[in-house]
């Protein structure tokens, strides 16, 4: 029982803070997608959110301290994030381009960019470790109830349940509020929402823009917790995870939060297994593919057919139909 | 005279077309002003240019006298104008409530008021005599409760000015007869309405004026009761029309489809059909009367083989289809006219030429064994385009660049060439003008005396009593009377349509 | 540009003439990955000042993205007259050997692996060597009688490091358990801090890496505990150079030592014997801990006891005497741990 | 989604050029001589035959990887599987390549056809559950693309080799590798595989657009209901098309195996070759033609990108930077419609306002 309760407190926080990244930027892909932008980009926004918190925490580390300096990096991130989102939305608003392809050159130019500067700033290919990266702590109070206060209030991090706060406010945001619903209403009929007068092509922006926000945010907390510097590698594919997150959780916060958290779940146990007397036998490819395979079968016999927001991909074309 | 709405010399261009040539309008306040015009006559675009959603090229609008300058729906509203599209602008997955709030919220805090609004939505819908359920998903109401929540929309927005266009396309005579009371009651209250329509009928039961619109040009704007149904209808297409499809007595011989005991279900599950007989011969054409939503789409979808059947059978001459694959269903001599053309109908990004072949592109003489033989379905489709009449630049321009009538001429002039035994036809003439209905009416005729069976499902009763040798009455998923058109009339079917006769049969 | 690889400024010095044209061809990491790479780079750099020669003139690197352009950039070098190639990594291997065998009057090195040609120098290190010292700083290290080994990807050259490593912690003491498990990444940061913090949790309290970018992970998870706890015995051995600044975390430092791979002073090496004349083609250069081309860091002085440092002398004695042959490959760890019992 | 073809082909050459002005200010804000870096660019991919070779080499497996996702996005479906496909096909091609002895006439032949298989059976997988059971493409293969990386590593360490990081090479019968083309561009990795890919895109053409299968797959990504409603069966042309999308994927990887290097080692990540592939076909606006030059383009790019720092010193990853502005603007082709567009009504009005003196207001 004792071992139970162990393992729960090794696996819960490993995989609260692996979701965490995850949580963020798919939060920002329900933003975008709601609107009815795919957003494939979401792994160039998190390159971007990475590369931009590494070098604001480099710099401003001596000045700032380890306390205030990370969130600092985080904030900075989510805006350029945002401001480099907007390309985004130029393209595929503004001038209708093909979301899909719009998106691969976000991947694209985010990597280039981060990477070009890098050598520019550093004279480097990647940069020195930072030193004011999140830390973890024990929140006060939480942390003392039995049994699931140490699982999920020692040791972990404020971003943690930062994420999980904040699904919950996305989820208030777009199902309670006028912005909400007329985000919504964008993505689903945007012919209707501007007959109404809504401005269809604000509200992508402010959409897509958001999904930048939050996805540089997410990259921010990954380079933040994880990596510790910013590379050709520091974010290779969980931008891509995201999205299958944004989609595993049907378009809708709770349910990116709950996908999230299922893939650093099925992560870490696959991590995490490698160390449990009963999983050590099994050769470490099954235990690899775990999370991949067990999102499928999650897929496929709980979570079923997703409807998607019915103008996903479209551009708004005034007047058309 | 104060006119309430004053379009004047109104051009809109697209390319290659004048939409509106120097078109003028002139709406007094408190009346129901009705726009007549055929398929791409103009109507949509000259409305589309007093709502907002298009800029003219040229041209004058006022609005209660004063000049004015629409360059969006927005500044539309602000003028007291609203407007009820051809095709809805409604949010399927939002609720009623929603819909009608959107874009101009009442708010609690952060949070929309959607208590508040419901209540609103309550009281407007009360004073109208609109009957709608402020909380339910416009996916699950009816097309004429969805109408209802367009007005709504409008009137929550205090419009004074509304614009219908082709409302009544989509609704069954109960719900049209509905809505005509609605506008009436709207003029009562000193509302001025334009109606788009295409049914004459309607025209003279509810309009006072009537604008004729012919290829862009506005032909005549004339008082309702000093005119004449006939008069409207060449006005419209330039020459006389003929309203009473001419045909004789029809001569059924054997059986061609034959529906036993037929048990089907809809997506959530619920029994839509239940335990329905029908027959149709060779040489009649029958004609299904019913409210929509009382299972005809199911048994349609069950007969073609879109959608599973779950008991009792189908036979197609003989042979029983049921739960074959479509284009089996195709190989045993069934075609079928859909009755959404932009959903089934057509590829809409294919040529018309393509179109043509929809069905029949795998068999001799369009394909070989690997590649398809363009030269055959391009001839194919001229001939086609000729034989009914689709007006189309060329055989390979896109079908989504078609008119509505056009696209329905195509798909239609496809599957009657294809000489089925059983022939569906499922609101063939939706939203067409009576020029290309008559051309449909007539083609559907001539097929039944080449000997065929049709198969013939609309919600217009007009249609049912002119076409039909038969009309069975639908209700609940089941046939509930089978009369000859000659021994009944519109009143009695609209009861049998409303259930009345099921318990009578039954006792 | 400001490159800051390239120090273009007046030199106070001519350029020696007996200096050759050197390059290096990198694998993915590039020449600041913090491991041979840079190392190889540095030694290249060390040269190109010694000789005061231009950057890019008469010594430069290319580096390669993906594995297809190793061929590419070696024969990029050659054909810009480069008089010696160093290919940087395993990897490298094949493109080494088939460029070499299309330009038989080009010299070229493999580093970390052996390559056949008459022109191809191999210089290999015996990691294993070291990774058995670390080991035994780790077992003398350890508090709680376990202590971790987190792979990169799981190959023969990466399994090296790990029998090595074993080998070290048994030889000190049996007892000790040391769990293994590789990344099956080089760059997944993620899964290297994952790994790292189930191996802390289970008590788990020095861990030795050869994960690349993914043994980053298993820095930030130190690094975190210890800032949680400045009292915590967590500890990270380095790879390939010296980590020490990576273990830094506010007034303390992680990096209990490294297991430093000298390629730098491989390539200087292989260069002055080039110069000399006697370019080793064909044959093995095997850097070990006598030539220094192995060591293991003392930085962290603290944590890094005399005691420490005095046992791991001991038994690099051991090994340069040929007293301990330390195994390569898991079956010669399975012979060397049941010869210990 | 939308698929949106391109009108002629002055968009994707306009947007190359805007690319390459975007980048040329990019190197001359950070001091880099813009003329000696494209200088450097062009010669890196094609200053001698060995060049050239390497760029042919490099744009194979894209010709494959973009028409593998084209095929798909024609039937209505994004394939981000392809890497994984790719993966798959280069460990089956070099499987077969390495462990059969045979004449050349089947072994080539062989390795080939269970490279296109293994890939095709990858891109089943997601368009079977598609079909079945309605879940998202996008998830699926993007999941795959793990299962196909860390099952392949494990394949190569366990099975094909013993614990080793490196396959055999693949026999000599079984290979790619033709003299005429090396000698065409000496010690170049050139080989054969070009051929097979530029057969592939007429295969792609004809297929697509000539034959009644072809007809059926593109009614149904453009209308799956009208498609259900015409006797086609949906679920069999989702999975038929990621089928053969994935086909075209695992050739891609066929080309790496027993074209390029002749052996697969254990992967690190990804190759890239398949996400390339995405915007490789979406700048071939999804047609043979297009997805071969869009290849190319790339080949070209990537290639000549490793001789810019060594020759003019310009960071590499600058190419990066072109590269994904160069897809931008193709993307926003209707930036450049517009423009044209405006242009046009200026010049309109100011005629118009000269003839009448006057607006018409
Ligand atoms: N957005 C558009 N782009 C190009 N041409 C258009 C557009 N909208 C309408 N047209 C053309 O303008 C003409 C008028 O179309 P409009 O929709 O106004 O006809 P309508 O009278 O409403 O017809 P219907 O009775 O079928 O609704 C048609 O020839 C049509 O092809
Ligand atoms: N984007 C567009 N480009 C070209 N033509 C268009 C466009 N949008 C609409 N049209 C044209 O507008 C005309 C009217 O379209 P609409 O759908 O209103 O036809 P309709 O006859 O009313 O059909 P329905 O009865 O199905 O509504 C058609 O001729 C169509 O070709
Ligand atoms: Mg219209
Ligand atoms: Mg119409």
């Amino acid at each position: 029982m004792s071992g139970f309760v162990d393992i729960l407190n090794s696996i819960i926080p490993s995989a609260l803070m692996l979701a965490t990244p995850l949580i963020f930027t798919a939060l920002g892909g329900v933003f975008s997608e709601r609107s009815g932008i795919i957003n494939i980009g979401l792994e160039g926004l998190m390159i971007m959110g990475a590369f931009v918190a590494v070098v604001i925490n480099l710099e401003l580390y001596p000045i700032l301290g380890s306390t205030l300096t990370p969130w600092v990096s985080i904030l900075v991130a989510a805006v350029i994030g945002g401001l480099f989102a907007s390309l985004h939305a130029v393209a595929t608003v503004t001038f209708r381009a093909d979301q899909v392809v719009s998106g691969v050159a976000i991947n694209f130019l985010a990597l280039g960019i981060g990477l070009f500067l890098i050598k520019q700033i550093y004279g480097k290919g990647q940069t020195d470790m930072i030193d004011g990266g999140l830390r973890s702590t024990d929140i006060p109070i939480l942390e003392h109830i039995p049994v699931i206060g140490p699982i999920f209030f020692e040791g972990t991090y404020y971003t943690n349940w930062l994420a999980v706060i904040l699904a919950f406010v996305v989820w208030y945001v777009i199902f309670k509020t006028p912005f909400g619903l007329r985000l919504r209403s964008v993505g689903e009929h945007p012919f209707a929402a501007d007959s109404v007068g809504i401005n269809v092509n604000r509200m992508r922006y402010i959409a897509v823009m958001l999904s930048g926000f939050f996805g540089g945010a997410g990259g921010a907390i990954f380079a933040l917790t994880f990596a510790g510097n910013f590379s050709q590698g520091t974010i290779s594919g969980q931008g891509f995870i995201a999205l299958a997150a944004v989609v595993f959780g049907k378009w809708h916060p709770i349910g990116a939060l709950g996908a999230a958290l299922f893939f650093g779940l099925a992560q870490s146990l696959s991590v995490i297994g490698g160390g449990i007397p009963l999983l050590e036998d099994i050769p470490s490819v099954y235990l690899q593919i775990a999370p991949y395979v067990l999102t499928i079968f999650a897929l496929v016999g709980l979570v079923g057919r997703a409807e998607a927001p019915k103008s996903l991909g479209t551009p708004f074309v005034k007047g058309s139909r | 005279m104060d006119y309430v709405i004053e379009m004047l010399d109104i051009r809109k261009e697209f390319p290659g077309v004048v939409a509106n040539n120097n078109i003028n309008l002139q709406v007094k306040k408190g009346e129901i002003h009705a726009l007549l015009g055929e398929n791409g006559a103009g109507k949509s675009t000259l409305m589309n240019v007093l709502f907002g959603i298009y800029q003219p090229e040229k041209g004058q609008i006022r609005v209660q006298g004063k000049d004015v300058n629409i360059t969006s729906p927005n500044i539309a509203n602000d003028l007291g104008i609203g407007m009820v599209h051809q095709h809805f602008m409604l949010v399927d997955t939002f609720t009623v409530t929603e819909n009608i709030v959107l874009g101009s919220e009442p708010k609690k805090g952060l949070k929309v008021n959607i208590e508040d609004a419901e209540k609103e939505v309550k009281r407007i819908s009360d004073q109208y005599g609109l009957k709608v359920d402020p909380k339910a998903l416009v996916r699950d109401i009816s097309v004429g409760m969805q109408q209802r929540v367009e007005i709504l929309k409008m009137l929550y927005r205090k419009a004074d000015i509304l614009i219908l266009d082709e409302p009544t396309a989509v609704l069954t005579p109960q719900e049209i007869d509905e809505l005509i009371q609605i506008m009436k009651s709207l003029v009562k209250e000193g509302k001025s309405i334009i109606l788009i329509t295409h049914k004459l009928n309607e025209i003279m039961s509810v309009a006072d004026r009537c604008t004729v619109i012919r290829r862009g040009e506005g032909i005549e704007t004339v008082d309702v009761s000093q005119s004449s149904t006939s008069e409207l209808a060449s006005m419209m297409v330039g020459r006389d029309v003929s309203f009473k499809t001419e045909k004789t007595e029809a001569t059924p011989k054997e059986p061609v489809l034959e529906v036993n005991d037929l048990v089907v279900k809809d997506i959530r599950n619920v029994d839509m059909v239940r335990g329905l007989n029908l027959q149709v011969r060779k040489g009649e054409i029958v004609g299904i009367a019913g409210v929509d939503g009382n299972g005809q789409s199911e048994l349609i979808e069950a007969i073609t083989g879109l959608r599973k059947a779950e008991s009792g059978k189908i036979l197609l001459n003989n042979q029983s289809i049921m739960n074959l694959k479509p284009r089996e269903i195709y190989n045993h001599g069934l075609s079928h006219i859909p009755q959404d053309r932009h959903k089934y109908g057509l590829v809409l990004d294919y040529p018309v030429a393509e179109n043509m072949v929809l069905q029949t592109y795998y068999q001799k003489p369009f394909s070989s064994k690997w590649s398809l033989n363009f030269k055959e379905i391009y001839n194919h489709a001229k001939r086609l385009i000729q034989e009914y009449d689709v007006r189309t630049p060329s055989e390979s321009t896109l079908a989504r660049s078609l008119s509505g009538g056009n696209q329905q001429k195509a798909i239609i002039g496809r599957e009657v060439d294809r000489s089925p035994d059983l022939l569906i036809a499922v609101q063939p003439t939706r939203g067409l003008d009576v020029g290309a209905i008559e051309f449909i009416h007539k083609k559907l005729i001539e097929e039944r005396d080449k000997g065929r069976a049709v198969l013939l499902v609309s919600f217009e009763l007009d249609e049912i009593m002119n076409l039909s040798d038969r009309i069975a009455v639908i209700y609940e998923g089941e046939i509930v009377a089978d009369v000859k058109p000659h021994e009944t009339n519109n009143d009695e079917l609209g009861l049998l349509m409303a259930g009345s006769n099921k318990k009578e049969g039954e006792a | 540009g400001t490159n800051g690889d390239s120090s273009e400024g007046q030199k106070d010095c001519e350029p020696d003439s007996s200096a050759i044209k050197a390059g290096i061809v990198t694998d993915e990491g590039g020449v600041d990955d913090k491991s041979f790479n840079q190392s190889a780079w540095e030694g290249l750099k060390a040269y190109g000042e010694e000789y005061c020669l231009d950057k890019d003139e008469m010594y430069g690197y290319a580096q390669s993205n993906q594995d297809s352009e190793y061929e590419s950039n070696l024969t990029r070098l050659t054909q810009q007259d480069y008089e010696l190639i160093f290919g940087i990594g395993f990897k490298l291997k094949d493109a080494v050997q088939t460029v070499a065998s299309q330009n038989p009057d080009t010299k070229y090195a493999l580093v970390d692996d052996v390559a056949e040609g008459d022109n191809v120098a191999s210089v290999t290190f015996k990691e294993h060597q070291g990774s058995f010292l670390v080991g035994v700083a780790a077992a003398l290290k350890s508090e709680t009688g376990k202590v971790g080994f987190v792979g990169g990807i799981d190959s023969p050259l990466i399994n090296k490091f790990e029998a090595g490593y074993v080998a070290g912690v048994k030889s000190v003491d049996p007892s000790i358990e040391v769990d293994v498990r590789y990344a099956e990444s080089f760059s997944d940061a993620g899964k290297g801090r994952q790994i790292a913090k189930s191996m802390y949790d289970s008590n788990v309290d020095v861990i030795y890496h050869a994960a690349g970018g993914a043994g980053n992970g298993v820095f930030t998870e130190a690094k975190d505990i210890k800032a949680g706890d400045s009292e915590a015995n967590v500890w990270v051995i380095g790879v390939d150079r010296d980590q020490y600044e990576e273990g830094s975390v506010d007034d303390s430092n992680v990096t209990l030592t490294s297991m430093v791979k000298r390629v730098d002073v491989a390539v200087q090496d292989v260069i002055k014997r080039t110069i000399e004349g006697n370019f080793p083609g064909g044959e093995v250069l095997e850097y070990g801990l006598a030539d220094g081309g192995i060591s293991v860091a003392d930085t962290n002085e603290e944590a890094y006891t005399d005691e420490i440092a005095s046992k791991v002398k001991e038994w690099k004695e051991k090994i340069q005497n040929g007293d301990v042959e330390v195994p390569q490959t898991r079956e010669e760890l399975e012979g060397f741990v049941s010869n210990l019992e | 989604m939308k698929l949106q073809k391109l009108t002629g082909a002055w968009i994707p050459v306009v947007s190359i050029i805007f690319g390459l002005l975007a980048g040329a200010i990019i190197m001359l804000l950070f001091g880099y001589n813009p003329l000696a870096g494209y200088i450097a660019l062009w010669n890196g991919a094609f200053e001698t035959p060995y060049f050239t070779g390497e760029t042919i080499r490099l744009i194979t497996p894209y010709i494959l990887s973009g028409l593998a996702v084209a095929f798909a996005f024609r039937t209505g479906l994004l394939n981000i599987g392809v890497e994984g496909q790719v993966l798959v096909g280069w460990l089956a091609s070099v499987w077969v390549g390495t462990e059969f002895s045979l004449p050349m006439a089947i072994h080539l032949p062989l390795a080939v056809i269970v490279a296109i298989l293994a890939g095709g059976i990858w891109g089943f997988i997601p368009g079977y559950l598609k079909a079945k059971y309605q879940v998202h493409e996008v998830i699926i293969t993007i999941m795959m693309n793990y299962i196909a990386l860390y099952s392949v590593n494990a394949i190569i360490r366990n099975v094909l080799t013993d614990r080793d990081d490196r396959t055999e090479n693949v026999a000599e019968t079984a290979s790619l590798k033709v003299s005429w083309l090396s000698d065409l561009m000496p010690n170049s990795n050139v080989h054969a595989g070009i051929i097979l890919a530029l057969v592939a895109a007429l295969f792609y053409w004809y297929f697509i657009e000539k034959t009644k299968y072809g007809f059926e797959l593109k009614a149904v990504g453009y209308n799956p209901h009208a498609s259900q409603y015409a006797g086609m069966s949906v679920k069999r042309n989702i999975m038929l098309s990621m089928a053969i999308s994935g086909g075209f994927a695992g050739l891609a990887g066929a080309m790496e195996g027993i074209g390029n290097f002749g052996y697969m080692t254990l992967n690190n990540g990804f190759t890239n070759i398949g996400f390339d592939g995405i915007a490789i076909a979406l700048l071939g606006g999804n047609t043979a033609v297009g997805v071969v030059l869009a290849a190319g383009l790339f080949g070209v790019l990537k290639n000549g990108a490793l001789n810019m720092p060594l020759s003019a010193g310009v960071p590499h990853e600058l190419v990066d930077i072109i590269t994904a502005l160069i897809i931008f603007f193709v993307a926003a082709s209707y930036m450049i419609i517009l423009l044209r567009h405006k242009l046009i009504k200026l010049y309109t009005d100011f005629k118009n306002k000269s003839k009448k003196g006057g607006a018409n207001k």
